[in-house]
Order: structure tokens, then C-alpha cells, then sequence
């Protein structure tokens, strides 16, 4: 099915024109980190996309195996950093699973609570970058791009406040999480999350019923229902294929089944309908931040001591893969232990690699200035990709 | 209570111990001295120099040139991983590196300063250099966090560049996990600053001088 | 010698260089260049007969216009690099021949035709005369070039249109 | 003094300039291009009589020449684009589509 | 962009996009007259929050004013990437770190040796502006780190405050310790 | 003659110096409206020097000319394109006596000069045998083509109510009434005129030219140093001179209350106030794709400025006068 | 004529501004050149193959409808100072123009060579 469709598309306009081959990263504006795409082009139209990933292989697997469980989180969160506290809360709770390890309900809702403050800063990021390459870094979406960062700082501010760091945070540890709650903490994540409210509405009174921003996004960029489901895409672009799958409803991990949130679905499949999924994210994500802050339990944040040590934590024999809804779709951490301090084997299932996948199926049979509205609109991470 | 507050000061043998260090002194990259200004008007400059008075001419235009330069380091948009949204942070409102009259560009043709932003691999490293290489000169490199200063948290991994300067040659390190915005920016002041000594020799910052920027 | 012969004297060097650029060069795109050299050359001959208006018209009809057409065509045609850019010309002798043998007719006419003295060139203004005899005499022929032009386009695109 | 004469000498040497491209290039569009330069040899021709005889009627026809030369332009480029679609070339020698 | 539904989708599709033109044009001109987020950066530095993770650095004993790294290695053993490296040099009544470096240039900044760190000697700094001409001046030694941790203010983060915070059976010695002094410092923007 | 030179020479180097804080004052303007500074430390207060440090950098800068380009058309290109950005200013009169040269065809002198601009365009483009510069230089030359015929068909409606292209003559029939303010048509006209010239000087919606984010820097991608800064300097001319064109068509140039003398003083304050609309528009808008640019042009702007200026005639010819 | 003196002596100006700046610029800038720095840039990746190549035909056709509607341009302006004298006689023949241009313009429309592929 998926492959007569992208036969389909690659024969459109053919009229004896040369084609040319374009690159497109690794350093490009539009190329989201380090991604390489060699474009085949037909005047404008792209008839043909080649993707070269690689360029950021950190070796997190490998180094996933020679690290204890006690080290890695910090460097797990360097695979999706866009969104780190995902990609962290994706290990940790993998390796829970196979220790079996409690994890008490506050350090659950902690983990809710930054895993939604992440994804609104991970979205903001996203909607700026995207609208950065559909609007050029010299016009409106330089300033859509500057204002979506703007509103992501202060969250930032607040894993600032929690955790220290405001990228990357080891946060989370086998059996809780290593921060408690500053005072004053809950009361500052609600009114940023007040404030980012109000700041959506003037993010989408800037774009949404502006036609010029809907001609760049309805039907650029098509994903079926059927491409979605047979590529495995997750997270937003499935969502906006109008399969409503997300992993915080169809298997709740750290207390999400508590907490009352619509999963957004839309039927078109095109940018417009992974940006309308993803701004209502935002709303839900805040909805959901502020149901976990009303209902924090007071209560230690950690089944498990501190660290002191580097072989802390031992896990039994045996073998556990956890999802996790990440701000791009599903992390999937699928871990092997011996019984020792390490992993035998960690394996990564980035959200970014399988959305990125869809790409030799949406992207012939556009121009070239919608290759970068796919792009933005798939929003991959590379650290991800590549790991 | 009472301290004895120590030295700073870095002994040199301590460095040879260090298999990271003994390595940078073997590949890292230095850069060759002509990349300041046509040979034409250096020896112009020298022979105004040689005039009586023409020291007052050469050091006040040498001034200007050096202000100039260092007041509009375009630095190229080029970000590998982490680093690089902390990058675009520092690019953003609340930081602003415009102040300071610095412009991203897209194109390395138009740009002054590559922020090396993140993890150097293998399979980068040529892409990396090569980009390097289409800057105009003069031309600076910062490289920021640790990845990009030493490989960082994954330099014992089999495919990272154990610092980005083995490939091209680097003139402010940024330490930091990602560095904060702030951090970026003291190393961008710090990287002026050294611009700014950029005298006619075309020397470029002491290497000792860990303090003022 | 006057502003005015100076004038024309490096038009006209100007003019017949960028002439003879665009018929010798052998790359195609280098003599669509020289094309609109020539042809700024000429908007400037203009200029010294006191045309202004003529003279915006050249620049904004042919530099901006039949430029960007060439190009294009260029571009459709034919490759500009390796070894089809280095486009021979044939019979360069029997060309050279025939040019200067009509030149010399056209020459030799000239010098023999009894040329009118010159006489004051027209109304300053010579643009609301234009406009005055478009729209009074000549508004007919306008129609008629009206016609013409859409045929012109119609066939054009019809042409280049028919195996899309 | 530049008079009446010197200008047609100069539209004359453009005019078999433009006659020589028009015979020598190969390229298809080459001999346009050479055609153009004639054309313009001949818009001096007109201008330059309407000066010096004082006579409206020759910078109205080189108006019309103009724009008729613009519509001759695209319709000959349109021919060459169906040319190079029918024959891979624009090869004015291999151009021997009305030879049969 | 004209419409191809007819007259009326033309002019309702006209319609939208002069407002959406005018909706958008008003929020730019709304935040024109905001007043800039911008922080002044040389002139004035951004307000680190107390838990801020910056260069690392050695205490001193708060007691005694000795140095209070006694040497244990469990700093060195936890670093994910292996930056410290520490001798002992055994003492009498305690023992002492013979040498201490750490490879700033490599370090991730997790904070992990400050929360093994038995005598609360490593300690991470609230700032990052260390940024050098020369990776060997990354290179910090004992006396390097010491002066560090005299040079800027220290974060509020040591090794028992963090186990204290993440300890399961014991919630309330954290607030014993202190923890909460003067956290919420930091304003919103 | 010599008096012609000197006065060439003092609105060349006004013109020059205009430009320069015109890109400052830009920069400005947007960092404002992004909720930033802008440049501040070079000159302080707000970096006053900017212009000037950039303009000397960028000279000193060395000169890439790639090895498989087009050497000639390649660094000829600037030249050919900054003489007719600049050019343009050669009929813009800055008072009713003061100016290069107030020519009688003005509007028609404007808009042919400026149509040149396109060949260095694509001189440029061409010449860097560069993907993304070609690409950008096709567009270039489809957009600016496109958009041209509104430009003229919106600049001519003043011409037409004013019955002059002469722009002294123009701006004397605004005495009593600024064509913007015309009824209907003067709007309207305005209205296209804006969008056509923000699509004419490649600014977001319609910056599909240099599209940073797809071909990284459009056409000048390879240019360095001092090349780059001539190209980016006839862009922001060509603009300026727009906002010029805007203010002495639409805005009534020079007229407004105080003595003559402060003529040229009103003709820049509406010139800018032109110039941040467009910036205004420039900043708020995501870009538009290259297909819709050209169908907006052709299926809308291009027929409806012609009714628009076949209405002003049929206005003018029945009444018999114009400017109200 | 000597109205255009000026325009000239302008022209000649700029022209001399360009040629100054590049010269003082070639004798201030550094010049390095090596392989790598003369390659054509292209996202730090080795440009594959030239960059002319053809163009599809919809460019031209775009030129192709320009260029006629330029030479309509060309007749509006001295149309548009005459009208106020001859008066609506005037404006009948350039509208007839007008629509004449506009009837090869909806074929063009209907033809879908606007939509520009
Ligand atoms: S230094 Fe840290 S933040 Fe920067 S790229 Fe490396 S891992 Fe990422
Ligand atoms: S912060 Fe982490 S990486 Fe840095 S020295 Fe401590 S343990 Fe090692
Ligand atoms: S710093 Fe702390 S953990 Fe490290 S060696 Fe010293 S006492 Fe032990």
C-alpha cells in the first residue's frame, strides 16, 4: 500500500527537466540539528528524498551497557534533549520495572508534573523552531520563534529552580526522583502555566486563521492512517492521522490514570492537523499540571536512598521495556539485566526515529519550501535518532 | 573559620598524566598566523609604522580595525545536539547576543564565529571541518560545552571526537553541560575581548588568562 | 567636442562592443549578458537623441523583460556547462562576408542618400505627445497591437505548453 | 556635431553585427538574440529620423516596434522550447524539421 | 489564494485573511510595547536559582576550616564520564585528598559526585564563567578548585542535603537541615 | 557640471548614511518587537555604531570567489545590482528643488531603472554555481517579474490622478488632498502598493528569495566581505527608495504644516513610517510559498491594480480633474 | 537632454562607490584561499554535481505572460497623462486594450499557467 503511494507521487511533473540533487544539512537553518537530506529536485518539486542520519551517534546504547544504573539517567536524558526529563523517566522506570520498585505517589506525581512541564516546553520549542523555518529567521516566524522561547524560558526557570540545570537534569532515579519541591515551587508552575495560557491564545491568534499559514500547512505533508500505522509513527503525527494513540491512556504509567486529559485527534493527517494536536497538548498538558500540583501527596519522593555509591542499585535478572509518552511520541527503553550494576543491554526506541521514518512517504511531490514544514512539523530530535 | 586560600595555578606536570591532554597537545589544531589582513597592506602598514610617528597612524587604525571586528562577530547558526538549544537561547529575547552586535547567519560565507554546539562526531567532523573551512577569514571558533571541548560525557564512545579541537582550531572554550546562556555569553565577551588583541601579528588571546574577560 | 558627441561616441564604442560580445562569445549565457549591455547601450542612444521616455521604456521593457525570457529559455534548452557551453558557430567567414557586404550597402546608401538637414527634434515633451497620438490616430493600431500581442501570448503558451 | 548620419552608421554596424550573429551562431537562441540586436538597430534607425526630421510618427512606431519585437521574442523562445521538446537540440543545422 | 469555491469563498477567505493579518499585526504591535525580557547581561546578571548546577569546586570544612575532601574516591568511582581523579594521602586523625583534579572540559555537570560526597567537600558553583582560551586551564586541580569555591557563591546543593531530600523513611530532617533557607529568591521573569 | 557633481556626490553620501541607520533602525524596531534589545553595546546607548562596525568588518573580511563559479558574472554582480538599487534615488526629489535630478519621466524613470535590478540578481545568482543560489535566483526573477506589474499599476494611479510623472508635479496636485486619502481608489492603490512593494524588496511574507530556512541565504549564499555588504546594502536601498517612491506618491511628500524648509524632513518621517510598515509586516508574518506568491499576483493584485488604475482614469477623464 | 547631465554624473558616482569599496576591500581583507574554501557551499556536505542544470518550463511561462502584460505597462503611462486633456475618448481605447489583454489573461488563468508548478 504505502509503497504504490510513494510510486505514485514520485511521477508527477516529469517533463524532461533535469534533475537536480540538492543537500540539505547537515548545517542548514531548517535541518533541526544534524540531518542530512539529499533532495532530488525537479526545478522546485522534490521528487526524491534520500536521508542520511548519523551524525550525532553518541554511542548511548553502547554506553547505556558500561554505565550503572546510578550514572545513566543523567546521560539518558541526552537522547530526547529537547525533552530530558522524558527520556530520563523512560530508563528509570524501565529499570524499576525489572527491580520491581515502588515508587511512592508523590515522587509519580513529580514525574507527571515535569514530564507535562517538559512537553510544553519541548512544544514551545517545536512551534518556534517550526515557524522559524516556515517564516524565515528574518521575518514573523523569527519573532513567533523568539516569543515561543521566550514562554519555554520560564519553564526552564522552573527545572531551574527544581533541579539546577535547565536543559538537561537528572531528575529522575530508580525508585523516585532526586528533587523535592522548592517552597514556593507549586505556586510559581502555576502561574507560569497561567501565564504560558494566556500566551497561546496570542501564539495562535498570530497563526491560525492567518491564510498564509494555513496554505503552508493544510494539506502539506499528508500522513494516512494507513502510512502512520504501517511506519509506526507515535506521539503528535499519529494523533494528527486521526489514530488516537497515546501511552499515557492506552497503558498509564506514573499515575497518569488519575488525572483527567483529553487526547487530541485529528483526521487530515497534514501539518495544520499535528499543530492543532500538538497546541492542544498545551492546553492538556496544563490541565494536567495543574490537577497533579492540586494533588500532590505529601510523602517521601524516593522508595529507594539516595545515591552513595556507583553500584547502588542492582537489578535482578531479567528483562523490561517501558513506553513512555515522550513529547514527540513513544520512548520505548528496553533494558536486559544480568543481575549486576549495569545493564546487559539497553536498547532505545526513539520517538524521532520512527516519525522520521515517514519522510520518503511525505515528502516527494512537494516543494521545496514544504520540505521544511514537514520537517518542522515531524519535529525530530536528533539525539534521538541517532543516539 | 579559618582558610588558607591556595594558589590557583596549574602545575604543568599534572597535564602529561591526563591521556586526554597529552593528546591535545599532539592534534590539537593551531592556526596559521596570515589570516588578518592582505600581505599588501601589511607591509603598507609596515613601512608607516617606520615613519616617525607612523606608530601613532598603524596602532590607532589597528585599533579601529580590531573594534570593528570585534563589534560584529557574525557567528554561523550551526548546532549539533544539546548544546544547540542552548544556543538558540542565547540567541532568543531573553538573552539576545544581538546586543553585543552579533547576527546568526545561515551561511558560513557571511559569518565571522562558529559556535561548535554540541557532540563532534566521526561521521561530522569532515562536514564540521569543511564548513570551518568555507568561513571567510578572519575567523573564529567557539567551542561550547563539554562535548564539544573534550567529547565530554561520551568521549570514551567509539565514534565521538575526543574535542572538536583536533578538527579546527579553537579559541574560547565554554565549559558547561550544556552552559547556560549566560555562561555562552562571558565566553563570547571573553572571545571579544581576545578579538580585540587580535594586534597586527594577528595574535590571538594569551593562553594565560583565565580571569578578565 | 560637445558633452553630446562625447556622449555618443562611448555609447557607441559601448554599443558595438556588447554587440559584437553577444554574437562572439561562445557562452550562450555571457552573450544574453551582453544582450542587455547592448541593449542598456541602445535605451542610452535614446537618450541622446532625446527620448527620454523611450529610453525607460527599453530598460523597462528588455532588461527587465526579454532578459529574464532568454534566460529562462536557456535554462530550457540548453545546459550552459562542460561541453555544450562552448558552443561553435558555423560558416564564421561566410557570415563575416554577407554582414559586411549589406553593411557596406546600407553605408554606401547612406552616403549617397541627400540626408535632410537636421531640423529641432519634437515637443519637449515628447510622452503627452505619444499619449495624445495613441489615443487620437493611432488608437486603432493600438487595438490592432493589442490583438497581436494576445495572439502572441495565446501561441506562445499553446507552444510551449503542448506536450506538457 | 553628431548628426542624422552618424547615428544610421551605428544602426547600421549593429544591424550587420546582428545579421552575423543571426548567420553564424547555432544555437537557436543565439540567432534570436542576434535578431534582437537587429531590431534594436532598427528602433535607433526610426528614433533617430523622428529627432533630427522633428516627426512624432517615428517614436510612436518604435513604441509599437518595441512591444511587437517583446511578442516576437517570446513566441520565437516558445518555438524553440517546442524545437528542443520534438529534437533534444536547438541546433540551428540539425533544425531541418520543414526538409523532408 | 483566491478562492476556487466561487464568489462568496473568495471574499469570505479575503475576509479571514485581513483579519488574521490585523490579529497578527496586533499581537507584534502589542509586544512592541512590552517591555523587553531581556537581561542585560554584562551589566546585570541573571538571579541563579539556590539549586543552581555550575563549575564544581572544593569546601572547606565548615567547622574547622580544613579542607573537607578526605580523599574517599566514591566521587571519582560515580562520575559518569570520569573526570575526577582522586588520591588519599592517609592522615592521623583523617585522611586527605593527596591530589584532586578534575577535567571540567569532560564534565557533565550531574551532580552526582556532590551527592555521594560523604564530608559535603565537593560542591558545585553558581556560575559557569570559567570559559577559557586554553583547554588545559579546564584542567582544575586541588588548589584550583579550592579557590573556585572561594571565588564564586557556592549552590545550595552538598552531598548530605541531597541524600537528606531523597531519603524515603525520613521526610522531616530535610527541613531540620535547613534545606528551605531563602529558596524562592529567584523572581518569575 | 560641477555643481551637478557635488550635488550627486552629497546625496550619494546622505543616501549611503541613510541606509546604513535605516538597517539599524530596523534592527531596532524588530528587536522590539521580539521582546529584545536590539544592538547596544557597539556605541552605547543602543548601539549607534552599529552600522558603521559592521559596514568595516565586513570589508575586512576576505573575499571567497568558489572555484567552479562563473568568475566574471560572479563579481561583477554586486556592481550591476547596486547601481540600479541606487540609482533610483537619481529622480526622487527630497524637496521641490532639491534632489539629483526631478526628471519629467520620474515614475516611469523609477520603475524602469529599478526593473535592472533583477539582472544583477540573477547575474548573481547564476554566477556562484550554487543550488540554493540558483534556485533562489529563478525565484527571484519569477517573484520580482511577478510582482512588478502591480507595482506599476499601483504607482501609476498616481500618475494618472496627478496627470504627471514628474514627482514635483505630483506632489504639488497633493496640495489639497494626499492621493491616500483619494476616496476609495487611493486606499485601495495604497493598499497594493505596500503589498507589492513587500514583495518587490523580498520581504517575509514574500522573502521566498533568500528563504533562510530552505536555501540558507538565497542567491548571495557564497558572497563574502565586501560583496555581501554591496548586495546588502542596494536591498536596503532599493527598499528605502521605495518608501521614498511610497511617500511622494501616496503621503504628499514634502507637504505638510511648518515652513518649506522642513519639506525634507516630512519626506523622511512618511518615507520611514512607510518603511517600519513594511518592517511591521515583515516581522509578523510567516513566509509564504513560492506557487501561492505567484498566484496571489497574478489571479489577484495583478487584475485588480488594473481595474484599480482603469478606474482612476475613467475618474479622471470624466471629471476632467484629479487630486480631489 | 542636460537634465539627464545629473542622473549621469550619478550614476558614474555609484558606480565609482562600488569599485572604490571593492578595491579599498581587496587591499584590507586577508586572502587564503585553499580548496576546501573554494568549494561551493552546500550545507557542509560535498556539492553533488553542478548546479546548471534546466529548469522546468513553468519559469518561462510566467516570463511569458510578463512580458506581454510589460508591454501593456509600457502604453499606460503616456495614456496616463494624457487622459485628463482628450478625457474619456481616452480611456474607451485603453480599456478596449485593456480588455483585449485581459481576454489573453483568462486563458492564461483557465490554462492553469498562473498556478505555476
Ligand atoms: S556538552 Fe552536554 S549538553 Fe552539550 S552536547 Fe554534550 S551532552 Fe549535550
Ligand atoms: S558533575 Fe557529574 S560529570 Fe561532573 S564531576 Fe561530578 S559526577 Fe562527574
Ligand atoms: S570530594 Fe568527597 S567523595 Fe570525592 S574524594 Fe573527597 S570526600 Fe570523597
Amino acid at each position: 500500500m504505502a509503497a504504490t503511494q510513494t510510486q505514485q507521487v514520485v511521477e508527477i511533473g516529469y517533463g524532461g527537466n533535469e534533475r537536480l540533487m540538492m543537500n540539505m544539512g547537515p548545517q542548514h537553518p531548517s535541518s533541526h540539528g544534524v540531518f542530512r537530506m539529499i533532495l532530488t529536485l525537479e526545478g522546485e518539486t522534490v521528487v526524491g528524498v534520500d536521508a542520511v542520519i548519523g551524525y550525532l551517534h553518541r554511542c548511548h546504547e553502547k554506553l547505556g551497557e558500561s554505565l550503572t544504573y546510578v550514572q545513566y539517567p543523567s546521560i539518558a536524558s541526552k537522547t530526547d534533549y529537547v525533552a530530558a526529563m522524558t527520556a530520563e523517566l523512560a530508563y528509570v522506570s524501565a529499570v524499576e520495572k525489572i527491580a520491581k520498585v515502588e515508587v511512592p505517589r508523590r515522587a509519580q506525581y513529580l514525574r507527571v508534573i515535569v514530564a507535562e512541564l517538559q512537553r510544553i516546553a519541548s512544544h514551545c520549542l517545536w512551534l518556534g523552531t517550526w515557524c522559524l523555518d516556515m517564516g524565515g529567521a528574518l521575518g514573523g516566524g523569527a519573532t513567533v520563534f523568539l516569543y515561543c522561547i521566550r514562554e519555554r524560558e520560564m519553564v526552564l526557570d522552573r527545572f531551574e529552580e527544581l533541579t539546577g540545570a535547565r536543559l538537561l537534569y537528572g531528575f529522575h532515579q530508580t525508585g523516585g526522583t532526586r528533587y523535592d519541591v522548592p517552597p514556593g515551587w507549586d505556586k510559581k508552575v502555576r502561574e507560569t502555566v497561567d501565564f504560558i495560557e494566556r500566551r497561546l491564545d496570542e501564539y495562535e491568534s498570530m497563526l491560525e486563521g492567518n491564510t498564509f499559514f494555513r496554505v503552508r500547512t493544510q494539506g502539506v505533508g499528508v500522513i494516512s492512517r494507513e502510512v502512520a500505522e504501517t511506519v509506526g509513527v507515535s506521539g503528535p503525527l499519529i494523533r494528527g492521522s486521526g489514530v488516537g494513540y497515546d501511552v499515557r491512556r492506552a497503558e498509564p504509567y506514573s499515575s497518569y490514570g488519575d488525572f483527567d486529559f483529553v487526547v487530541p485527534v485529528e483526521t487530515a493527517g497534514d501539518c495544520y492537523a499535528r499543530y492543532r494536536v500538538r497546541m492542544v497538548e498545551f492546553r492538556q498538558s496544563i490541565r494536567i499540571i495543574r490537577q497533579a500540583l492540586d494533588g500532590l501527596p505529601e510523602g517521601p519522593i524516593s522508595s529507594r536512598p539516595g545515591v552513595k555509591s556507583v553500584a547502588q542499585v542492582r537489578v535482578p535478572k531479567g528483562e523490561g521495556y517501558t513506553r513512555i509518552e515522550g513529547a514527540r511520541g513513544e520512548i520505548g527503553c528496553y533494558i536486559v539485566s544480568d543481575g549486576g550494576p549495569k545493564p546487559y543491554r539497553l536498547k532505545w526506541r526513539g520517538a524521532s526515529f520512527s516519525n522520521l521514518a515517514v519522510l520518503p512517504y511525505i515528502v516527494p511531490g512537494h516543494k521545496v519550501a514544504d520540505v521544511v514544514a514537514i520537517m518542522g512539523s515531524v519535529d525530530p530530535v536528533f539525539g534521538e535518532v541517532d543516539r | 573559620m579559618e582558610v588558607k586560600p591556595p594558589v590557583p595555578q596549574v602545575p604543568p606536570p599534572v597535564w602529561s598524566e591526563f591521556k586526554d591532554l597529552q593528546e591535545w597537545e599532539k592534534y590539537h589544531q593551531s592556526r596559521p598566523s596570515d589570516d588578518k589582513t592582505s600581505n599588501a597592506l601589511a607591509s603598507i602598514a609596515d613601512a608607516i609604522h617606520h615613519m616617525p610617528g607612523g606608530w601613532i597612524v598603524t596602532t590607532s587604525t589597528d585599533k579601529i580595525f580590531n573594534w570593528a571586528r570585534k563589534s560584529s562577530i557574525w557567528p554561523v547558526t550551526f548546532g549539533l545536539a544539546c548544546c544547540a538549544i542552548e544556543m538558540m537561547a542565547t540567541f532568543a529575547s531573553r538573552f539576545d547576543v544581538e546586543r553585543f552586535g552579533m547576527v546568526p547567519w545561515a551561511s558560513p560565507r557571511h559569518s565571522d564565529l562558529m559556535i561548535v554546539s554540541g557532540t563532534v562526531t566521526i561521521k561530522m567532523a569532515p562536514m564540521l571541518k569543511r564548513i570551518y573551512d568555507q568561513m571567510p577569514d578572519p575567523k573564529w571558533v567557539v567551542s561550547m560545552g563539554s562535548c564539544a571541548n573534550s567529547g565530554g560525557p561520551f568521549r570514551h564512545g567509539y565514534h565521538v571526537v575526543k574535542g572538536v579541537d583536533r578538527v579546527v582550531p579553537v579559541d574560547v572554550y565554554v565549559p558547561g553541560c550544556p552552559p547556560t546562556p549566560d555562561s555562552l555569553m562571558y565566553g563570547l565577551l571573553k572571545l571579544q575581548a581576545q578579538v580585540e588583541e587580535f594586534q597586527k601579528t594577528g595574535k590571538r588571546g594569551a593562553a594565560s588568562d583565565p580571569g578578565g574577560a | 567636442m560637445t558633452l553630446e558627441a562625447v556622449g555618443f561616441w562611448v555609447v557607441a564604442v559601448v554599443l558595438l562592443a556588447s554587440s559584437l560580445a553577444v554574437v562572439l562569445t561562445p557562452n550562450l549565457f555571457h552573450a544574453v549578458l551582453y544582450l542587455a549591455a547592448a541593449l542598456v547601450a541602445t535605451g542610452a542612444i535614446f537618450l541622446l537623441l532625446e527620448q527620454p521616455f523611450l529610453f525607460a521604456v527599453q530598460l523597462l521593457l528588455y532588461a527587465g523583460g526579454v532578459v529574464t525570457i532568454v534566460v529562462f529559455a536557456i535554462m530550457l534548452t540548453e545546459r550552459l556547462i562542460g561541453e555544450r557551453v562552448r558552443q561553435t558557430s558555423r560558416h564564421l567567414v561566410n557570415g563575416a562576408i554577407v554582414a559586411a557586404a549589406v553593411f557596406a550597402g546600407i553605408a554606401g546608401f547612406l552616403l549617397r542618400s541627400p540626408l535632410a538637414t537636421p531640423r529641432p527634434g519634437p515637443v519637449d515633451d515628447a510622452t503627452v505627445a505619444i499619449g495624445r497620438a495613441l489615443v487620437g490616430p493611432f488608437a486603432v493600431t493600438l487595438e490592432l497591437l493589442g490583438v497581436l500581442l494576445v495572439t502572441a501570448l495565446l501561441g506562445a503558451l499553446y507552444f510551449a505548453r503542448s506536450d506538457e | 556635431m553628431i548628426g542624422l548620419s552618424s547615428y544610421l552608421v551605428l544602426a547600421a554596424l549593429m544591424f550587420s553585427i546582428g545579421l552575423f550573429g543571426v548567420l553564424t551562431r547555432r544555437n537557436a537562441v543565439g540567432i534570436l538574440l542576434g535578431i534582437e540586436l537587429m531590431l534594436n538597430a532598427v528602433n535607433i534607425n526610426l528614433v533617430a529620423f523622428a529627432r533630427f526630421h522633428g516627426d512624432l510618427l517615428g517614436l510612436v512606431f518604435t513604441l509599437f516596434t518595441l512591444s511587437i519585437t517583446v511578442a516576437e521574442v517570446a513566441v520565437g523562445l516558445a518555438i524553440v522550447i517546442v524545437i528542443f521538446r520534438v529534437r533534444r537540440t536547438v541546433e540551428a543545422d540539425r533544425l531541418d524539421l520543414l526538409r523532408w | 489564494m483566491a478562492g476556487n469555491g466561487g464568489a462568496p469563498a473568495f471574499w469570505r477567505e479575503t475576509g479571514q485573511l485581513i483579519g488574521a493579518i490585523g490579529r497578527a499585526m496586533g499581537v507584534t504591535l502589542r509586544n512592541l510595547f512590552r517591555k523587553p525580557v531581556t537581561v542585560h547581561y554584562p551589566d546585570v546578571q541573571r538571579q541563579y536559582p539556590d539549586r543552581f548546577r555550575g563549575i564544581l569546586a572544593l569546601a572547606y570544612d565548615k567547622e574547622t576550616g580544613e579542607e573537607a575532601c578526605i580523599g574517599c574516591r566514591l566521587c571519582e568511582y560515580v562520575c559518569p564520564p570520569q573526570v575526577i581523579k582522586v588520591e588519599m594521602l592517609k592522615g592521623q586523625k583523617r585522611n586527605y585528598a593527596k591530589t584532586f583534579t578534575l577535567e571540567l572540559y569532560a564534565c557533565e555537570f550531574c551532580e552526582l559526585c556532590v551527592q555521594v560526597c560523604p564530608t559535603d567537600a565537593i560542591i558545585m558553583m553558581k556560575s559557569f564563567d570559567l570559559a577559557t582560551a586554553d583547554r588545559r586551564e579546564l584542567l582544575l586541580d586541588k588548589d584550583r578548585l579550592h579557590a573556585l569555591g572561594l571565588t564564586f557563591e557556592p549552590s545550595w546543593a552538598t552531598g548530605n542535603r541531597l541524600r537528606d531530600m531523597q531519603a524515603p523513611p525520613r521526610p522531616a530532617r530535610a527541613e531540620a537541615r535547613g534545606e528551605a533557607k531563602g529558596e524562592a529568591k529567584e523572581p518569575a521573569e | 557640471m560641477a555643481w551637478h557633481a557635488i550635488e550627486a556626490f552629497i546625496v550619494l553620501n546622505v543616501l549611503l548614511g541613510l541606509v546604513a541607520y535605516v538597517t539599524l533602525l530596523e534592527r531596532k524596531f524588530a528587536a522590539r518587537m521580539q521582546s529584545r534589545i536590539g544592538p547596544y553595546y557597539v556605541g552605547r546607548p543602543h548601539g549607534w555604531l552599529q552600522p558603521i562596525a559592521d559596514a568595516l568588518k565586513l570589508m575586512m573580511k576576505e573575499d571567497i570567489v568558489p572555484a567552479t563559479s562563473d568568475r566574471a558574472v560572479y563579481n561583477l554582480a554586486p556592481i550591476v545590482f547596486l547601481v540600479p538599487c541606487l540609482l533610483i534615488f537619481a529622480t526622487l526629489p527630497f524637496a521641490p528643488t532639491l534632489g539629483v535630478a526631478d526628471l519629467n519621466i520620474g515614475v516611469l524613470f523609477f520603475l524602469a531603472v529599478s526593473s535592472l535590478e533583477i539582472v544583477g540578481l540573477f547575474m548573481g545568482g547564476w554566477g556562484s554555481n550554487n543550488k540554493y543560489a540558483l534556485l533562489s535566483a529563478m525565484r527571484a526573477v519569477n517573484q520580482i517579474i511577478s510582482y512588478d506589474l502591480p507595482f506599476i499599476f499601483a504607482a501609476l494611479v498616481p500618475v494618472v490622478l496627478a496627470g504627471s510623472m514628474q514627482m514635483s508635479s505630483i506632489v504639488a496636485a497633493q496640495q489639497g488632498l494626499w492621493f491616500v486619502a483619494y476616496p476609495l481608489i487611493g486606499q485601495l492603490a495604497f493598499l497594493a502598493f505596500v503589498v507589492a512593494t513587500l514583495a518587490a524588496e523580498n520581504r517575509v511574507p514574500f522573502d521566498i528569495l533568500e528563504a533562510e530556512s530552505e536555501l540558507v541565504a538565497g542567491f548571495r549564499v557564497e558572497y563574502s566581505g565586501m560583496k555581501f555588504a554591496l548586495i546588502q546594502l542596494g536591498e536596503y536601498a532599493h527598499m528605502l527608495g521605495t518608501s521614498f517612491l511610497g511617500a511622494l506618491l501616496f503621503l504628499g511628500g514634502w507637504l505638510g504644516p511648518g515652513p518649506a524648509a522642513l519639506g525634507p524632513l516630512w519626506l523622511l518621517l512618511k518615507a520611514m513610517v512607510i518603511f517600519l510598515l513594511v518592517t511591521w509586516v515583515r516581522w509578523s508574518f510567516v513566509r509564504i510559498r513560492v506557487d501561492h506568491i505567484l498566484a496571489i499576483s497574478w489571479k489577484l493584485l495583478m487584475p485588480a491594480t488594473l481595474v484599480l488604475l482603469l478606474a482612476a482614469g475613467f475618474v479622471v477623464a470624466t471629471r476632467g480633474a484629479g487630486g480631489g | 537632454m542636460s537634465g539627464y547631465l545629473p542622473v549621469l554624473i550619478f550614476a558614474a558616482l555609484i558606480l565609482g562607490f562600488g569599485v572604490v569599496s571593492l578595491a579599498v576591500a581587496r587591499l584590507l581583507r586577508p586572502s587564503r584561499p585553499s580548496p576546501v574554501k573554494l568549494m561551493n557551499y552546500e550545507c557542509g556536505a560535498e556539492p553533488i554535481g553542478t548546479a546548471w542544470v534546466q529548469f522546468p518550463v513553468g519559469f518561462y511561462l510566467v516570463a511569458l505572460v510578463f512580458i506581454v502584460f510589460d508591454a501593456l505597462a509600457v502604453f499606460l503611462f503616456p495614456w496616463a497623462l494624457v487622459l485628463r486633456v482628450v478625457g474619456v475618448s481616452a480611456f474607451w481605447v485603453m480599456a478596449a486594450f485593456v480588455g483585449l489583454l485581459g481576454l489573453g489573461w483568462l486563458y492564461a488563468y483557465r490554462e492553469g499557467v498562473l498556478e505555476w508548478k
